[in-house]
């Protein structure tokens, strides 16, 4: 129980880093705190005192996976924008109305 | 109870302040390694949880690999950025 | 009982309604003559299916709406009847006066337009109905839109924006309405409804929707800015059919759907309050204009009034009247606009200050001016005193027959006196034109060649026959689909 | 043939093309007609497995609960012939559009990823497998708005896009998880069969991360803002592609998860919905007005259409909890919601790929630079036009007949003063989308021309305009046919 607190805190902590923090990297730091968050959430529901159930378990090995391939598409996204404005602050990137 | 639960907390307190770490410090090298803490934490409460495969898988990919592209990008960041 | 003809009518003009834009490469004339000749055999087929009877005939069913059928009584073919018979006309004046030269793709529109006018007149289902009062939206628009006046751009989207709101009423108005009762197919209504909210909330927003169409006083505005810009074929037609579809409606859905709200008191009264506003509102402004074709224009506002308490009356006699006087007032109407047409062409002007002392010049271009002006005031050689003379007969009687009251009989008395004012401005415009000094720039005026204002002299030699023989009208009037 | 293989031809393609640009280099036309040859397989697949639902497949030895599931009833396989449809004629539509462009392969291979995540999300059984192809669609997405990369404005877009809609899909998978707390198991039927009968504050505390959590890709009112943003920066087709059927991937998540796991009898998620969906379409229809670049208008126009959607499911869901007596105005209410899905998939595709026809001519997405332009493109112009009357709710085109329906199934309930005061938003919204409709249209149509040297597109970039022009009318010459359809989605969506 005490872990699905850890995971929704963890949640919290990731919308709050998304929402506040202007640096690109921030941003996806903030999003794989939500994905290690939720990772969490599973594990934790899937254990009932003495064992875990294996479901969980390969969904979260998968999770995790997609959690890596997002990241890793994100900073290519960063490489990208940072050859093109030279700076990875995200506010560099508000000619779009957010 | 296999696990006394002191140790829980003090897991879940070693993420949730890593996190914070991670999302507060300024340098982005040391964000990248209080990242890479916080999954290791992670990790830990897995194996706690009955499910040691996903710890390994947790350590190997988002403490290992997640964290080293991280810091592969800031060094290259870092780099463009001097010359 | 099944007909083909009525399904024929309709599906014949869809279908050769995109011809004239195929064969307008190998001539300029060929496309409008097509549509006439359309039109006209049309016309006569629509005359011939009136004369076997009222119709039916079953197209499709959609399971939450119900069956359709395109059908027809007396009064929807009076109505089919004399939209066609208008718009050949019409079609036929665009021939003679500009000798073909209109622009590519105009007699498509036109022809669709036409057909939606029918298929309104001719559906059984509301949802039905709707679709059509859509597409002569959509059609006219476009009209507007290519080969309106200068100023076309804002106008057509006024035009689009006010319509589309009434359309959205009547929309909303027809979804409550069937709802309320359970179906939208009028052959598939048992026994009369009772009035439920939901059934009178309905028809206040068909109403209100009509208010909207019919350029009532609210919401008139889009009228005379439309009628000014829009070319005066798609003019002469639309000030027949905006009156005489708002018209239709009201008397469709308030007889086939829901009779007993013509007793409700309020409605009616509010109908003829409308009705009396429009007659005096439109025609006041009316006698100020300077311009014919906004002058017209103010005039079919004014003219709506008549219509609102022709059916304020609430009565089978009324509609008669109401169905006169749509007609005598399309054919009225659609002259003089064509008449307008073909002054800003021969003059170079339509502005009744810079005429007069026309009726010496062109006697019959005048002669025709004038007989459809006597019509739209109702005197009686004209289809128009039918009409005016049913309609206030049966208001009257509806005041006083089912119980004495006092204050519609006084707004139909009101409504009676102010009918002064459209001979006012009905007079005051032939003075104007007709009569008087001859201005310096019209010393060379003069009438037209006889074959172009040929179907002009038709419509209003057609003002007096009708009216001579007025159970043409009367007779067709009281067939109904079993 | 199972279902398997219907997300499997366009993995092979994708591969296959890969494959094959390692050895020929820079044909891009080769890349699309392979592509095109795949979905075809695909589209041939989706004809013989259509006589055959409901039908499930499992990988063998593994059954449900736990292994992996793929099933298809109606609703699934509505979405999967609209993706398919898509796809072919976005890809057809790229063979020229795209031909400039360089790595064509990748685009090709990423399309028909794009394409088999999105079949996957429709087809899968269990919400595990849903949230992995929801992932493959997303990242796919993400890939395309981007493709252009050299440009900032798709790298921007695609980095805001990526955020808010990955932060909607863990979000998802969060809601998921919990709904895994309660029942312990994963399987769509399962969990339904196993939830508690009465409402639990866990299950509405997953309804919202659900709703939110895909309502981000599905664009609801306040998750809506990298709508606007991504759908321009894409190429057109692909704008196409998001805006017809991608969004619609997330409408198809929320109902599949609200409907057929939580149900709407036992859950009273009917008013949020309804809420979120009028505010969608009020707010999006508002933020239309402004606009002056082509495709936002048209990106807002996909957000307000989407609320028409939600607020349609909202209906049917307020029913079956709060008056099942009437039950039937919920099937009325989903069947019009179903065939707005396809409406809107159709008409806002044509819009886009017409526009793309006017871009792709004059190197400009304002619309005053279009000005006049059917004088010199008439094709696509009046294809234009179609679509855009067909969404601006006009009769007889497709657009009038699902807005009618769900206006109807609200005025069935006229009882309740929330249906009243919906029904009047909703014809008020209507108006509003005819309005700026008939002005793009005026704007196009009706003034003088402005780029004098524009010609009409090339046949490969006309075909599939017309055709879905075609496609447009044709949906109301057959439209019984189509209600039996979308009345079969209602059924598979409420038992």
């Amino acid at each position: 129980m005490i872990y699905s607190a850890t995971a929704m805190a963890l949640i919290l902590i990731g919308i709050y880093c998304i929402a506040t923090k202007h640096n690109m990297i921030k941003i996806i730091i903030g999003i794989e705190i939500i994905c290690a968050g939720v990772n969490l959430n599973f594990i934790s529901l899937a254990w009932d005192g003495q064992q875990s159930d294996p479901l969980a378990s390969s969904v979260v090995l998968v999770s995790i996976a997609i959690g890596a391939a997002i990241a890793a598409f994100a900073l290519a996204f960063v490489m990208n924008a940072f050859k093109q404005t030279g700076s990875s602050d995200a506010r560099k990137l508000r000619r779009l109305r957010w | 109870m296999p696990y006394p639960e002191l140790l829980e907390y003090a897991i879940s307190l070693l993420i949730i302040a890593s996190a914070i770490v991670a999302i507060e410090v300024r340098d982005l090298v040391r964000t990248a390694i209080s990242f890479s803490i916080m999954s290791i934490a992670i990790a830990i409460a897995f194996y706690m949880l009955g499910a040691p495969y996903v710890s390994a898988f947790q350590l190997a990919v988002n403490a290992g690999a997640v964290t080293v592209l991280f810091l592969a990008l800031l060094h290259v960041i870092q780099k463009r950025r001097r010359s | 009982m099944q007909n083909i003809l009525l399904p024929f009518v309709l599906l014949a003009l869809l279908a050769s309604s995109l011809i004239p834009t195929f064969i307008e490469r190998r001539s300029k004339k060929a496309s409008s003559i097509f549509a006439t000749a359309v039109l006209c055999a049309l016309f006569a087929i629509a005359v011939y299916a009136a004369s076997s009877g009222g119709q039916s005939y079953f197209l499709f069913s959609v399971p939450f709406l119900g069956e359709a059928s395109l059908f027809a009584d007396g009064m929807s073919f009076i109505f089919i009847i004399s939209s066609l018979g208008i718009s050949a006309a019409v079609s036929g004046f665009a021939v003679l006066a500009e000798g073909g030269a209109v622009k590519r793709g105009f007699f498509t529109l036109f022809m669709l337009y036409v057909a939606a006018l029918l298929g309104i007149f001719g559906s059984s289902n509301l949802i039905l109905l709707f679709i059509f009062f859509e597409l002569m939206l959509v059609a006219s628009w476009l009209i507007i839109g290519f080969w309106g006046g200068q100023n076309r751009s804002a106008v057509s989207l006024k035009y689009f924006l006010y319509t589309e709101f009434g359309a959205l009423l009547l929309l909303a108005g027809i979804l409550l309405l069937g709802s309320s009762i359970g179906t939208f197919d009028m052959l598939a209504i048992g026994t009369d409804h009772a009035i439920t909210s939901g059934v009178y909330l309905g028809a206040a927003l068909i109403f209100a929707g009509v208010l909207v169409k019919c350029a009532s006083f609210p919401f008139h505005s889009w009228l005379p800015d439309t009628y000014s810009e829009a070319p005066y074929a798609l003019t002469a037609v639309m000030s027949f059919s905006t009156m005489a579809v708002g018209g239709y409606v009201l008397m469709r859905v308030f007889q086939s759907f829901v009779p007993s709200i013509l007793s409700d008191n309020a409605l009616t009264t509010a109908l003829a309050i409308f009705g009396l506003i429009n007659i005096s509102y439109g025609g006041v402004i009316a006698i100020k204009q300077d311009d014919l074709k906004r002058l017209l224009a103010y005039s079919s506002i004014s003219q709506v009034g008549y219509m609102f308490i022709g059916i304020a009356s609430g009565s089978s006699l009324g509609f008669l009247g109401v169905a006169i006087w749509s007609l005598a007032h399309g054919l009225s109407k659609s002259s003089l606009f064509m008449i307008s047409g073909l002054y800003r062409k021969e003059l170079g002007t339509d502005k009744l200050s810079e005429m007069g002392g026309l009726s010496r010049k062109m006697p019959m271009t005048s002669s025709i001016l004038f007989a459809s002006f006597m019509s739209a005031c109702g005197i009686p050689p004209f289809l128009g005193f039918w009409g005016e003379l049913l309609i206030f007969l049966a208001f009257i009687s509806s005041s006083i027959g089912a119980g004495f009251d006092a204050f519609k009989l006084a707004i139909g008395v009101i409504a009676i006196a102010s009918s002064v004012i459209t001979v006012g401005y009905s007079l005051w415009a032939v003075r104007r034109s007709l009569f008087g000094e001859l201005p310096e720039g019209l010393q060379n005026a003069s009438d037209p060649p006889v074959v172009t204002i040929l179907p002009l002299a038709i419509l209003t030699s057609s003002l007096v026959a009708i009216s001579l023989l007025p159970y043409l009208i009367t007779s067709l009037f009281w067939v109904f689909v079993p | 043939m199972s279902l398997f293989d219907l997300v499997l031809f366009p993995i092979v393609g994708a591969a296959g093309i890969v494959a094959i640009s390692s050895v020929v280099k820079e044909r891009g036309s080769l890349f699309g007609v392979f592509a095109i040859a795949s979905l075809s397989f695909m589209a041939f697949t989706l004809f013989q497995t259509a006589g055959l639902i409901p039908s499930s497949y499992w990988i063998e030895g593994y059954p449900p609960p736990l292994g992996v599931v793929l099933y298809a009833d109606s609703f699934s396989l509505f979405m999967v012939s609209l993706f398919v449809l898509m796809g072919i004629i976005v890809t057809l539509y790229s063979l020229k559009y795209m031909s400039e462009d360089s790595g064509l392969e990748k685009y090709y291979a990423l399309l028909l990823l794009l394409i088999s995540g999105l079949t996957g999300v429709a087809i899968s059984g269990d919400l595990f497998t849903l949230f992995v192809f929801w992932e493959l669609m997303c990242i796919a997405s993400y890939a395309l708005v981007a493709f252009r990369k050299d440009r900032w404005e798709p790298i921007e877009a695609g980095f805001k896009y990526l955020v808010m809609s990955t932060i909607g899909s863990l979000i998802a998978l969060y809601g998921i998880s919990i709904l895994y707390g309660m029942t312990g198991t994963l399987n769509i039927a399962e969990i339904a069969s196993r939830m508690p009968s009465s409402w639990t504050i866990e299950g509405y505390f997953s309804i919202a991360m659900i709703i939110s959590g895909f309502g981000v890709t599905a664009a609801i009112f306040p998750f809506h803002s990298w709508l606007p943003d991504a759908h321009p920066a894409a190429p057109s087709p692909i704008s196409a592609l998001l805006s017809g059927v991608v969004i619609k991937a997330g409408v198809y998540s929320i109902l599949r998860v609200l409907f057929s796991v939580l149900g709407p009898a036992r859950y009273d998620f009917g008013t949020m919905l309804l809420i979120l969906g009028v505010a969608t379409m009020t707010v999006a229809n508002l933020l239309v007005f402004p606009q002056r670049d082509i495709k936002r208008f048209l990106a807002f126009s996909s957000i307000a259409n989407v609320g028409i959607i939600i607020t349609a499911a909202g209906v049917a869901a307020y029913v079956a909890y709060h008056s099942p007596a009437d039950i039937h105005v919920a099937y009325l209410a989903l069947a019009g919601g179903a065939f707005h899905i396809l409406n809107h998939a159709i008409g806002k595709g044509l819009l886009f790929l017409a526009s793309g026809n006017f871009i792709h001519e004059i190197k400009s997405r304002d619309i005053v630079d279009l000005e006049g332009i059917s004088k010199r493109m008439p094709y696509s112009a009046a294809s234009f036009s179609l679509g855009a009357l067909s969404l601006g709710g006009i009769p007889p085109l497709a657009g009038f007949w699902s807005k009618l329906i769900i206006i109807l199934s609200l005025l069935y309930l006229s009882s309740a003063p929330l249906m009243v005061a919906v029904a009047v938003i909703m014809i008020l919204n209507s108006l509003f989308s005819a309005a700026y409709y008939v002005w793009l249209i005026q704007r196009i149509s009706f003034k003088p021309v402005k780029a004098d040297g524009a010609k009409e597109a090339g046949p490969l970039m006309l075909v599939p305009v017309l055709v879905l022009a075609v496609l447009c009318v044709a949906v109301t010459l057959a439209l019984p046919y189509f209600l039996d359809i979308v009345n079969s989605v209602a059924n598979a969506l409420l038992g």
